[in-house]
């Protein structure tokens, strides 16, 4: 099966081994994760102003790059899942800023909101199957206390995302017990770690990123999961004592797709 | 309530596409905002401000920036009012303005270091530049 | 052709000081049918009749028209008036010419020509009036209650009472509802118990009480006064009338582990169960999804130790069917599920609890005999928060909770405040609230009580999270008066759970073919002059499944809703509005337009042979109007296309010749 | 694709009588010209060779016919149902007005149906016989010969602005199903709207006086299907069998068009079958786009049971005041 | 007749039984005047009228109809007032778009308490209709020969 790939700008960068091992983890698992050809980067954070609409262009591009109606756009960044759906949403509901888009694509370029946006987690779920992603599992990660943390953008706002339980998800921790982990459960695992503003204010990005390591190493993980290499970066220049590491990176391992 | 603060407050309010007048005032949002003690003007008082037109103080005021963008307020808020896309659209109102950028394209180089993912940057201009 | 009397009302000087009566009385004379007008002082008076009844016998009158007052003032009185003089009281017609003209014109020129052409249009309609018999009916007298909660045991007494028979039917295996989960009641910090069981037993030992507990209501049919209901009896594999509640069964029972429903499954029962203690009826029931002996036939320890051989494995759901006169709902709430709101972490921690689960941590026939501990591990907590609103007053477009304001939130809230702080003074209670609610006789003193001589901290704001960590819930919450985000450390979080109608309602509403709202709540005949009455004729409301309501307000509306039924009961005939509608079934398309609109579900339609124009024969759906049912308002009469429905009194061409009267 | 031809649709009705599916067949029979089509009854394959035709001239809905096809003996009628038809026949499902279980219903699809008239005035007197003939029409005239004109070119009105080519209703499907279409219909509702009460007034009266009260509307119309009509009715207080006046032809369309409002599927059948030319559709079609702005878009026939908007309400309703403006406003 | 200088319209209102008759009964109480040639018919509710009742009015010479009937929620039989609503909004905007001037059509919710706007309904109603004059598009000539 081939599904239709945005990796996103800190992918082909900062976080190459994100991509390189969610691609391999797909072929092993019998999908082909295909590039959408000429993608630009989302942005990096969804403008909710509806008479924005120049910054959403290129997701719209990307949307429309996916293909023909009812084709799956995959991603692997929790920030350009985010902005790419959101998006996704306002040109399904909103009918005067799809109206503005499309004006703005041209004439013949309309994009008609039909592509379905999907996370690379919400297709293991949703499309793989959990039973497939255990029968690929080579080493499994027995032993292994890993805390999964979704931060915001992969779960909220819930009413367009529809990822999961908003307050109590369970899409990481099922794939952490499929890969033969045990999940551990925190509270702060839904919160932001104040990634956008470690610019602004990285005070403030380092007390929420505290609040989060604080909290998952209390409820006694030995590794924190994420799909965001925003927060990757934030909770780890902030001090963590626990590693964080991409799921993807974790599927690897247990697939036994790491080379060294 | 001056005319001129019940135009911007129209514009923030259709920019927004948020509807001020149905919060019933329980502050779940800002019992909810993990950026509550870095701002000066707390989530509810946003919505309670727009709604009374009285923008200025928001304008001028650094809470703009603080806001994470993690939309917990927009999730949990039990009257559906979406109160960090006011604080969005009360920003825009201000960095629109000509010169009034928040994030100078000069400042950039001294804020980036070896490990700084792109989305940082690219999502802090986009959300502190016009 | 009809012979009509006219009779022009002089109202001493109310009609004849604007209108010449005189000239009216003259002026009908010549009207189509009319074969004697004549015009009096008071028409109303003993005198006035009078001469209506004697012109009705001397001039052999059809059909009569007074011109007078507004029919709401004496049309009653005209038609008593024709009835005594052996006409029927529908061939009556009321001008209305001093409300409607002599009142509001100065004019005798004007009121005289406006005050004829009334008058006019009322010939016209008494002309194509038909008489009218009102339909009666037999009345059963036996009552349904469905529900077997305080509204239900409070309606049932009444009526019984009053001495008409009574069942009740009641899911659960015994009757009580919420009532009997709950510990104190506010405002007076009565024990429930205390005052309900009494009830309970009253119930059990009414001679014109049957409960069918562990039972439903499958199946509605037939009409007010005559409702035919088929109530499944659900096995409970233990012979009700053998058992003699003596518990033994379900203390050797060695299948102990189904959740307690009756402690919010804060603890376990065993598969066989009597709910607690002062359950009526008291007897066991098995529970088909924990026993072994009915799951795998491995057991039947329970019948062995039974001396007085009420086990039967072999019980099966039993049909009973049954009439009666009128039906009450009383089908009461649930909180409503905390799904949607794991902010607060419900699903996450067990210390975090409802309110109704708190009533049974504090009742000493729950989990933990009454004292105050935490279900996580047995401490007791130091600091408890208590969160107000949790699923009330949601906006639809938050796709969460309720809209509504589930009433009984506030007062209950501060109960609890108040009697944690009154047992255990070392204990911290906060309340969080976005406004506290307390009209109601001494319920905002209860509240000021609860603050000002029992410390309980009320904040004004709403939690946001509640996270646990380790054995803690840290509570980040704001307090919209200080202008704060607080971070407390709590032990137990209390979340006041919206309440919404049971799930049984709406099943029940669609046999009844009774109205609900949005929320599920039935709604009311009329939302201020008679709110315990449904829509539908011989269906009435008791308790939460109208609206939310405190447990004062429940028994008021019971016993105003069983006021209803007695009423009912009462009559041995029931005698309708003549003025019903009427389906000619020859025109009769059997679309279904009509019963669409049709407010108290009055129409059916029954499957009818016919004469083809071509001799032979066809069957044709047609509608059938219930004159019991039926209250006349017309609105089917508009949604018929081929006209056949037509409604008594006020039929299609008796307005039209109105209108051609008056048009004239 | 599958082509749907007369030999096609025959050759399947003929089957189906032969095992015993069905006994009879309505079907577009031949007339006195192969372009008047008139609704039949086929009780045999004989009868359907010799007769049965399936072109651009098959504009007629049986589903009417059904009511009392159903009724007259037993056994299963066959009908096919072009795209609006089959609506209706759902509507009339909806009202319970024939028992489904004695009918096969073949969906077939439909290109759009040819006006008569559109020809005729396209090619002038002298007309012997028109033939369809695939995305063609061959005119045989007295006169001239042969003269082909392009089937687009001559489309009815309803066709042109078809609502769906989705096919809502059938036992077996011929051919592929379509889609709803998001047409035009309105277009000239909104056209009227926008004049000024007078010219409004004038366009009707010119067309409404022109009506001779024939009831072919009302007789065609898949949701006529009174038992007894109230204009036939002397009961019912407006009985007028004639024409006997200015106002009673606007009574009876209005009463008419109120009878269907939001039962009729717009088949365009009342237009088709006006002697004089009248635009009723235009009618019913104002019903339908006050029902779609008011009270959200409703498609009669589009579901069997679906409930009716005017058997049917909500709380905040348009007032009757601002209906009537609303109207206006949009026009501005 | 009495002679009137300027023209007066002929108005015929049906009134449901128990808001709208009420409210006119206590304009009478109240003597709160209306013009005479506001004719009342009294329905069970205003879903009773059907359009025919209302073309039929027209036809035989009324310049204007209004329908009254309880305000919405308040609905004797609960449910009444709001099919009338719905079936007054299509016939009205369908008789406007035959060209009948739209202000010759109304409907009005008249509680029973209501006597004054009752009263103050008939009049604003009688003077608008005044204004358009003579319904001539909807009238049946034949009956005024």
């Amino acid at each position: 099966m081939k599904v239709a790939y945005f990796p996103g700008c800190t992918l082909k960068t900062k976080a190459k081994e994100l991509d390189a091992y969610a691609r391999k983890c797909a072929e092993t698992l019998g999908i082909t994760l295909e590039e959408i050809e000429n993608w630009q980067c989302c942005g990096g954070v969804f403008t909710t102003a509806r008479d924005e609409a120049a910054t959403k262009l290129s997701s719209v591009r990307a949307l429309k790059a996916a293909g023909n109606a009812n084709q799956m756009l995959v991603t692997v960044c929790s920030a350009c899942h985010n902005v790419i759906k959101q998006t996704n949403h306002a040109m399904n509901t909103d009918e005067e800023f799809a109206f503005k888009v499309n004006n703005y694509l041209g004439k013949g370029e309309e994009y008609d909101g039909s592509t379905k946006v999907m996370h690379y987690l919400e297709l293991l779920r949703d499309v793989v199957g959990y039973d497939k992603v255990k029968e690929a599992v080579k080493k499994p990660l027995a032993g292994k206390k890993v805390a999964a943390y979704y931060g915001c953008l992969l779960l909220r706002p819930n009413s367009v995302m529809h990822t999961d339980d908003p307050e109590n998800p369970t899409l990481i921790e099922d794939l952490i017990r499929a890969l033969g982990g045990e999940p551990v459960v925190y509270s702060m695992r839904n919160e932001c770690c104040g990634g956008y503003i470690a610019l602004e204010n990285p005070d403030s990005a380092k007390k929420r990123s505290n609040k989060v390591t604080d909290s998952a190493a209390l409820a006694g993980a030995d590794m924190i999961v994420t799909a965001c290499p925003l927060c990757k970066f934030n909770l780890e220049t902030n001090g963590s004592k626990l590693p964080i590491v991409y799921f993807t990176d974790l599927m690897a391992e247990a697939f036994d797709l790491k080379e060294d | 309530m001056h005319k001129d603060n019940n135009a911007v407050r129209d514009e923030i309010i259709r920019r927004s596409g948020v509807n001020p007048r149905k919060c019933m005032r329980c502050g779940k949002c800002s019992a909810t905002c993990p950026a509550y003690d870095e701002m000066e003007f707390h989530p509810h008082q946003f919505v309670y401000m727009v709604e009374s037109g009285d923008i200025e103080p928001l304008m001028n005021s650094k809470s703009l920036y603080q806001c994470l963008t993690c939309f917990a307020c927009v999730d949990r808020c039990p009257r559906g009012v979406e109160p960090a896309k006011l604080v969005e659209a009360v920003r825009l109102e201000v960095i629109r303005k000509q010169g009034a950028n928040h994030l100078k394209a000069d400042d950039i180089p001294a804020l980036v270091t070896e490990e700084l993912p792109q989305q940082a940057i690219v999502s802090a201009f986009r959300k502190y530049t016009k | 052709m009809q012979r009509i009397g006219v009779f022009v009302c002089w109202c001493g000087s109310n009609i004849a000081g604007t209108v010449d009566v005189e000239a009216v009385s003259e002026a009908l004379k010549s009207e189509p049918g009319v074969v004697f007008s004549t015009n009096y002082q008071y028409m109303c008076s003993q005198a006035g009749q009078d001469i209506i009844k004697n012109a009705i016998a001397e001039h052999k009158l059809t059909g009569i028209v007074v011109c007078s007052c507004s029919p709401r003032m004496h049309e009653a009185t005209f038609r008593k008036t024709a009835a005594a003089a052996g006409l029927n009281p529908y061939m009556v017609e009321i001008a209305n010419i001093r409300e409607q003209c002599s009142w509001i014109h100065k004019d005798m020129a004007t009121g005289t020509e406006k005050a004829i052409i009334l008058g006019k249009a009322a010939v016209a309609k008494v002309n194509l009036n038909a008489p009218l018999t009102p339909g009666e009916s037999p009345v059963t007298k036996r009552a349904l209650v469905i529900g077997g909660g305080i509204a239900g045991i409070q309606t049932a007494l009444d009526i019984a009472d009053a001495g008409f028979p009574v069942d009740i039917v009641e899911t659960k295996p015994t009757i009580g509802g919420k009532m009997a989960q709950l510990d104190k009641t506010f405002p007076t910090l009565d024990c429930a118990a205390c005052i309900l069981t009494p009830k309970m037993v009253d119930v059990a030992q009414h001679e014109n009480i049957r409960i069918f507990s562990y039972s439903e209501v499958v199946e509605v049919g037939g009409f007010v006064g005559n409702f035919d209901v088929k109530i499944k009896k659900k096995a409970r594999y233990v012979k009700e009338d053998v058992c003699t509640g003596c518990g033994i069964c379900t203390e050797k029972c060695p299948m102990k582990k189904a959740p307690n429903e009756f402690n919010m499954g804060m603890d376990n029962r065993p598969a066989v169960y009597i709910p607690f203690a002062q359950a009526v009826p008291k007897v066991a029931t098995i529970d088909p999804n924990y026993c072994n002996m009915l799951k795998n036939g491995k057991c039947g320890l329970c019948a062995k130790v039974c001396t007085a051989g009420a086990i039967d494995y072999t019980q099966k759901d039993e049909i009973i069917e049954e009439k009666y006169g009128a039906i009450v709902a009383a089908t009461g709430f649930n909180p409503i599920s905390m799904d949607k709101f794991d902010e607060y972490a419900y699903n996450q921690s067990k210390d975090v609890i409802t309110s109704l689960e708190f009533e049974r941590l504090t009742n000493a026939a729950g989990p933990t005999a009454g004292k105050l501990l935490r279900p996580s591990d047995g401490e007791h907590p130091h600091t408890i928060v208590f969160v107000q609103c949790v699923g009330s007053r949601c906006a639809a477009c938050a796709e969460k909770g309720k809209e509504y304001c589930s009433k009984i939130c506030c007062m209950y809230t501060a109960k609890h405040a108040m009697l944690t702080r009154d047992k255990y003074p070392d204990t911290d209670v906060y309340v969080f609230y976005i406004d506290v609610r307390t009209p109601g006789k001494s319920f905002d003193e209860f509240y000021r009580r609860a603050v000002e001589e029992y410390g309980v901290h009320y904040i004004k704001g709403m939690v946001g999270k509640v996270s646990p960590e380790g054995n803690k819930l840290m509570v980040q919450a704001s307090d919209l008066l200080a202008n704060k985000q607080l971070h407390i450390e709590a032990d137990l979080v209390v979340l006041a759970a919206a309440i919404e109608p049971d799930k049984s309602a709406r099943p029940l509403a669609t046999m009844l073919t009774a109205s609900m709202d949005t929320n599920d709540f039935f709604t009311e005949a009329h939302p201020k002059l008679r709110p315990v009455e449904s829509p539908t004729a011989g269906v009435f409301l008791s308790g939460t499944c109208q609206g939310p309501k405190d447990i004062p307000e429940t028994v008021s509306q019971a016993s105003a809703a069983a006021a209803k039924v007695i009423g009912l009961l009462a009559k041995d005939k029931l005698t309708g509005n003549p003025c019903v509608a009427h389906s000619d079934e020859l025109m009769c398309n059997g679309c279904s337009s009509c019963e669409r609109v049709c407010p108290y579900g009055a129409i059916t339609y029954v499957d009818k042979e016919f004469r083809m124009p071509d001799r032979t024969t066809a069957i044709r759906r047609v509608a059938s109007v219930n004159t019991a049912v039926c209250q006349g308002c017309g609105a089917c009469t508009v949604a018929c296309p081929s006209g056949a429905m037509d409604l008594n009194g006020f039929k299609n061409a008796q307005i039209m010749a109105e209108v051609d009267a008056i048009c004239k | 694709m599958q082509k749907v031809t007369s030999e096609l649709l025959v050759k399947k009705a003929s089957e189906l009588l032969e095992n015993g599916t069905v006994t009879r067949v309505l079907g577009w029979k031949k007339g006195e010209f192969s372009y008047d089509l008139t609704p039949a009854v086929f009780e045999s394959g004989e009868e359907l060779i010799k007769d049965f035709v399936f072109s651009d001239f098959s504009g007629a809905n049986f589903s009417k016919y059904l009511i009392k096809e159903t009724k007259k003996a037993d056994g299963k009628v066959l009908v096919f149902l072009k795209p609006c038809d089959s609506y209706s026949f759902n509507q009339l499902l909806t009202e319970h007005r024939f028992d489904r279980e004695k009918v096969y219903a073949i969906g077939i699809p439909c290109e759009g149906m040819a006006d008569v008239d559109k020809i005729k005035k396209n090619v002038g007197d002298g007309i012997i016989d028109i033939i369809s003939d695939g995305d063609r029409i061959v005119v045989k005239t007295l006169y001239d010969g042969d003269k082909e004109i392009a089937a687009d070119d001559v489309k009815a009105e309803r066709c042109i602005v078809c609502k769906s080519k989705k096919c809502v209703a059938y036992d077996e499907l011929l051919g592929d199903n379509g889609e709803v279409i998001d047409s035009e219909r309105f277009d000239e509702v909104e056209k009227l709207e926008k004049m000024t009460d007078d010219e409004r007034f004038a366009f009707w009266q010119n067309e409404l006086s022109r009506c001779i009260r024939c009831n072919a509307c009302r007789d065609v119309c898949p949701a006529c299907t009174c038992e007894k009509c109230v204009f036939d009715n002397p009961k019912s207080g407006v009985e007028n069998k004639a024409i006997s006046d200015s106002f009673e032809e606007k009574m009876f369309h209005i009463i008419r068009a109120f009878h269907v409002a939001g039962r009729c599927t717009d088949c365009g059948e009342c237009s088709r079958v006006c002697p004089q030319g009248i635009p009723l559709h235009l009618l019913n079609r104002k019903f339908i786009k006050d029902i779609n702005e008011f009270y959200g878009e409703y498609q009669a026939g589009a579901e069997i049971g679906s409930r009716a908007p005017l058997v049917n309400y909500t709380l905040d309703d348009i007032e009757p005041v601002d209906a009537v403006k609303k109207g206006e406003a949009d026009n501005a | 007749m009495q002679v009137n200088n300027g023209y007066q319209p002929k108005i015929v209102a049906f009134c449901c039984n128990w808001c709208s008759y009420a409210g006119a009964d206590l304009a009478g109480n109240n003597r709160l005047a209306y013009p005479e040639n506001v004719k009342i018919i009294k329905v069970p509710c205003s879903c009773r009228v059907n359009p025919m009742f209302i073309l039929r009015a027209f036809q035989r010479g009324a310049d204007g109809v209004i329908l009254c009937g309880c305000h919405p929620g308040d609905c004797h039989y609960t449910s009444g007032n709001y099919y009338t609503r719905r079936r007054m909004a299509l016939l009205f905007s369908m008789l406007n778009f035959l060209g009948i001037e739209k202000e010759r059509t109304r409907v009005e919710w008249v509680s029973a308490a209501e006597g004054a706007k009752f009263a103050a309904t008939m009049n604003e109603f009688c003077e608008t209709v005044a204004a358009l004059g003579e319904n001539k598009r909807l009238e049946d000539l034949r009956c005024k020969r």
